[in-house]
């Protein structure tokens, strides 16, 4: 699950990690009494764009201000902004700050460790991923043991890696401790603070915090419930997650119901390759009752760029008679109103077909064959 | 032969009370699977499917001793299953369970490793040796012992492959899922591994899809230490970046993990891959083919050697 | 350290675990206020003597009474009490319980398993270190793998030893976990439940509890200081750890001054193989200095009992000239008025033995000889 | 020969900086051991009695390759630099410090053993091979290269008893200190076995003190695998039950752990006890003695054969 920067901050800071404190705004008046509150019309703010999306500074959701007014304006124009597809909802107006150096630290689920790894860069500020691909060597690795966790020397060698100088390695070093524990602590896959920064007067300071929790942990936080931004989710998405179905939706128009996800990825493919464009990527799931095949389609239909449906059913645990009741189920359930492909094999295949055949439905044999007669169909449409 | 699992395999089955241990229970008995126990706390002289029910696997180790245990108890308890079937010398731990908190996951696979035991799964459909045993939840009739190993991050994309191979007279000697997740015991280096040590396996399919580096390791690991063909399939060509598809695993995220990048380190390594799943089939079968002649060609070569000495 | 057992409960309650929560009496009318608190003079209630040392219930440390004035007699007689020469300041006043079934729980150091041990029995509320003798086989252990803690898997395991019925499980696994989470996080070497009831009314509780805490884990739990009963600790034993001596006082008359833990032990040994009776262990630490051998005759000649002292000096890091230095020191400070037989040997023994002869001190070579002159001097003195 | 360090031991001392670690790198470079470096974080680029300092030992490792380390940080700060010189790969790791809090030295001592590399201590005096590497505090000159191993649980006892066997020319292979505290890295047990198959040490001793199961553990050991004299002493025959006696780990407590026990294990493994330190040096003269005799007979008996045959 992602989160929004200011909650990864107040998230941070409950760990101890000194956080630039900021207001939530999600009105343009907002934002102004925001800015009062916090520089008193003095100093200098930043208003910021909470969006669950990166290169929110390109896109020009990020700017420096001077007065209210200007926070008024400048709000004005983030608020309602599309970010790579996501609407601007809500800014973090935050005080400026002197900032004299700026690290990059982050501890991320390493998967080729299979373990916990820190990762650390005195290129802060930057975009991480770039710096990892141009100047790998300017960033600091460490894997801490899973069963240990993170050690105190690991943390030095992060902090000596990046040449903090002894005056400063207190503070820098209960920082890493801090975010490893708000990592564990929260159940975290990635918990990032891009920059760290050194200020003026020597403090350090995490100016803007990403956390991403892990879905499988949410269940023993419960509070983090509260951290989902309805916004953020595409209706349809949340409604399918709640019905146990993995469904992402996609700029295409040919709608898909597979089961399994590598085979729900491979029908896209497939469909891709036949020159049509997927509506979605949906995985009813292991064992699919006609229930939920029904759910299934539903949710394919409510998108109405969907112009055929694309049904691919690989029977194993799930049965091809209880996929092909689904079907009719659903037809009863929702008005069916673009062509359906429905290629069904595996487990019970014959009674599965025969039940859709006498409901006057046709089913294909193969993969290809399926994806090529839905993008025929939907052109057909 | 075939890898890890055959039909001495003496399998417990850790949740078999559960919805999904009885049902699947029931599956890889009808098989032929030697189910020889099944664990679930507080259920201790119950049976399932005429399997004894113990209370703590210890204790279904010492009265039945099994030597591949399944797992398919909820995500949350996972990992103390996986711990416990470890901590009592179970030497294959096949974990079937999805949803699995992936710190406690990171933990548990640490423990796994440092006993010397291996998992297979989390989140995978479990392994078959066709006619022999079949330990996970895959339909045993779209398989056929035959010529070619499979390892396979998916579950039905696994199946429209058994199903092609079963097809083409191919047939496998192992299929092994090795699971979805971001973090799993077994990759695909370590079935490639054993597949290239087996000599009834001729070639090896191996299915990929996006998220992590697997793939590309494993086409590093091909490289240098697989002799036998290789024919790899990657799913999720057309996956967006940052959205999970289903799999926790399968993610394109920080800028790696695309498809493209798997299908061009495997490319680089030798390894053909496919379009289509079904064409895997297709693909092994000219290989196998290719190398049946090569084998015959280079086999005459000594007597002309000989001939000449 | 050892704390008391309502200190002990208050400690478990922390982690969650039901303890028969009761009141602290260090008066007999504060016994029969809190009895009458507790019961309302309706049930009945535990005097409990509290102590610093086990066997107080044959000690008579231990009355059922029903009425505040019953109460107020039987705390009379338990203040005061000497049991094993430990004095009764407290009692601990608890409703009484009806009890079911009583178990034994206890989780401790495991030295030869280098591991954090749980030990689990349904012999309950009788000595453990009996039973662990007498009927081994009668005792559960489980040993948590250092590096993941004690697992769910391993509290099911001690809970089907003790044969604990279904329903019963859920609240028995839970005083498990946090009797190990109360374990870890108190930096404990010991913490035990003994008896852990099942009352008539299928509820568990934790009716006498015990935790020795690690000592040299107790700078990280500042709180635990007010803890420490200084009625229970020697004070010269205080005196001696708050100058980093470690001194141990024994019930002889012959006083010893040691470097070093095993050669301490191997002098009493010694001490009385010639038939005189140690007064003290001491051990003086590795570097000692003049100042710290000073101290260290100071605190052993605040024993009145002391009729006679051994000093057994093998210097390693320990400088022999700064021990004799050391030793005319203390003469300065306090009135020595018992004979000395000392023994110095190791780095720079000709220098301190000048030292000392000059002084009119003299010395003996070997540790068997200044035993038996320190035995000799001793009697006769 | 010897056992664990000779003259090729090239030490690093951690926490070299400090006042004991100062005075003691002093004191080992004296004797002639090769202190290659120092690791006191934030201090690199300082030397230390001319020995370099760095900030980690990851750094001191890939600079000087040390085989040994020795850790003279203060207790709390003891097992993270146990960690951070295992995870460097040091194979020896000697831990001086005492007053380390007894959980993280279970945790700590885990972690080594997984990692496969060897800790002794911690609150030990080290170890010393006569004539080649001192490496910990005892004082140097009390030992002198000879015939016996000894192991113990003791500082200044150890000392005692070094220096009768030095006066009795027996002399000392290697002297192992493997400390007073409850958790400790290398055991008895795990010394035996290295003097047992040492070609130069004819004889062990082993002193012990109350507390644990350690002696009785050796003793079971011993009467199973050391053929070679071992005499023992057990310090704290009058320490009376429920106190500690300086060492944490020296403590009767639950009626185990007494010198009673130890002294009758031993004995019952054929051990000689002796009564006083000094003693042993003494016990294991005419036992050494008595084995020469019975070797000088028993080399003259296949003579005898032959002239019967």
């Amino acid at each position: 699950m992602n989160i929004h920067e200011y909650q990864a901050a107040e998230l941070l800071e409950t760990y101890g990690i000194p956080i630039n404190a900021g207001k939530v705004a999600t009105t343009a008046d907002e934002a102004a009494l925001a800015t009062q509150q916090l520089g008193g019309g003095s100093g200098k703010v930043a208003i910021k764009a909470q969006v669950h999306t990166g290169g929110r500074g390109k896109a020009g959701g990020i700017k420096l201000v001077g007065t209210p007014d200007e926070a008024r304006e400048a709000a004005q124009s983030i608020l309602g902004m599309d970010i790579s597809g996501h609407i601007v909802h809500k800014v973090f107006v935050v005080p400026a700050v002197d900032i004299a150096r700026e690290y990059y630290l982050g501890i991320i689920l390493d998967r080729a460790a299979r373990g916990i790894t820190i990762m650390a860069s005195s290129e802060g500020g930057v975009d991480i991923e770039e710096v990892a691909r141009e100047t790998p060597e300017k960033i600091i690795r460490v894997t801490a043991d899973p069963l240990l966790g993170l050690q105190d020397f690991q943390a030095r060698m992060v902090a000596f890696g990046l040449g903090i100088e002894p005056q400063l390695m207190r503070g820098f070093l209960s920082i890493v401790r801090s975010l490893y524990d708000a990592f564990v602590g929260s159940d975290a896959s990635l918990a990032e603070i891009n920059p760290l920064i050194l200020t003026g007067d020597d403090r350090w300071l995490a100016l803007d915090s990403k956390v991403t929790l892990d879905d499988n942990a949410l269940y023993r936080h419960p509070a983090f419930d509260e951290l989902r931004d309805a916004n953020e989710e595409d209706q349809t998405e949340t409604r399918a997650r709640a019905n146990g179905i993995s469904f992402v939706k996609l700029d295409g128009d040919i709608g898909c119901v597979v089961n399994g996800a590598g085979l729900a990825m491979a029908t896209m493919d497939a469909v891709k390759q036949q020159g049509g464009d997927p509506a979605n990527f949906l995985d009813v799931g292991g064992g699919a009752s006609a229930d939920q095949v029904a759910m299934a389609l539903e949710l394919v239909l409510a998108d109405p760029a969907v112009t055929a449906i694309l049904f691919n059913i690989f029977g194993g645990i799930t049965r091809c008679d209880l996929v092909a009741k689904g079907i009719l189920e659903a037809r009863t359930r929702v008005e069916v109103n673009v062509p359906m492909v429905i290629r069904l094999v595996g487990t019970n295949q014959e009674e599965g077909r025969q039940i859709l055949s006498e409901a006057g439905i046709t089913t294909v044999d193969t993969m290809t064959e399926a994806a090529r007669g839905v993008v025929e169909a939907s052109r057909a449409g | 032969m075939s890898i890890l699992v055959d039909k001495n395999s003496r399998v417990l089955v850790q949740g078999i009370t559960g919805r999904e241990g009885t049902f699947h229970t029931g599956g890889m008995l009808e098989y032929g699977t030697q189910v020889v126990a099944g664990v679930t706390p507080g259920r201790a002289g119950k049976a399932v499917h005429g399997v004894p029910v113990y209370n703590t696997v210890a204790e279904a180790v010492a009265e039945t001793k099994p030597n591949v245990s399944i797992i398919y108890v909820p995500g949350p308890f996972a990992p103390d299953a996986i711990m416990e079937a470890t901590d009592s010398g179970i030497p294959l731990i096949i974990c079937i369970s999805e949803n699995i908190p992936v710190n406690d996951m990171v933990k548990a696979y640490a423990h796994v490793k440092a006993a010397g035991a291996r998992l297979i799964g989390p989140n995978c459909p479990g392994l078959i040796t066709p006619g022999e045993a079949k330990i996970g939840i895959m339909p045993g009739y779209i398989h056929k012992r035959g010529r070619v190993g499979l390892v396979s991050r998916s579950g039905t994309l696994t199946y429209e492959v058994v199903w092609a191979l079963t097809e083409s007279g191919l047939g496998q000697t192992t299929a092994v899922g090795i699971g979805g997740d971001p973090i799993i015991g077994t990759s695909f280096i370590d079935v490639l591994e054993l597949f290239e040590a087996d000599p009834e396996t001729e070639g090896i399919v191996m299915l990929g899809e996006i998220g992590g580096t697997d793939e590309e390791q494993a086409a590093a690991y091909i490289k240098e230490h697989v002799t036998k063909p290789v024919i790899g399939f990657i799913a999720g060509v057309t996956a967006p970046p940052g959205k999970r598809m289903g799999h926790a695993g399968a993610i394109i995220s920080g800028g790696t993990g695309t498809a493209a990048e798997k299908i061009a380190a495997l490319n680089a390594a030798g390894v053909e891959v496919a379009e289509r799943p079904a064409q895997v089939a297709d693909l092994m079968k000219a290989r196998l083919s290719a190398q049946l002649r090569a084998y015959l060609c280079s086999a005459r070569m000594p007597f002309s050697q000989h001939d000449a000495a």
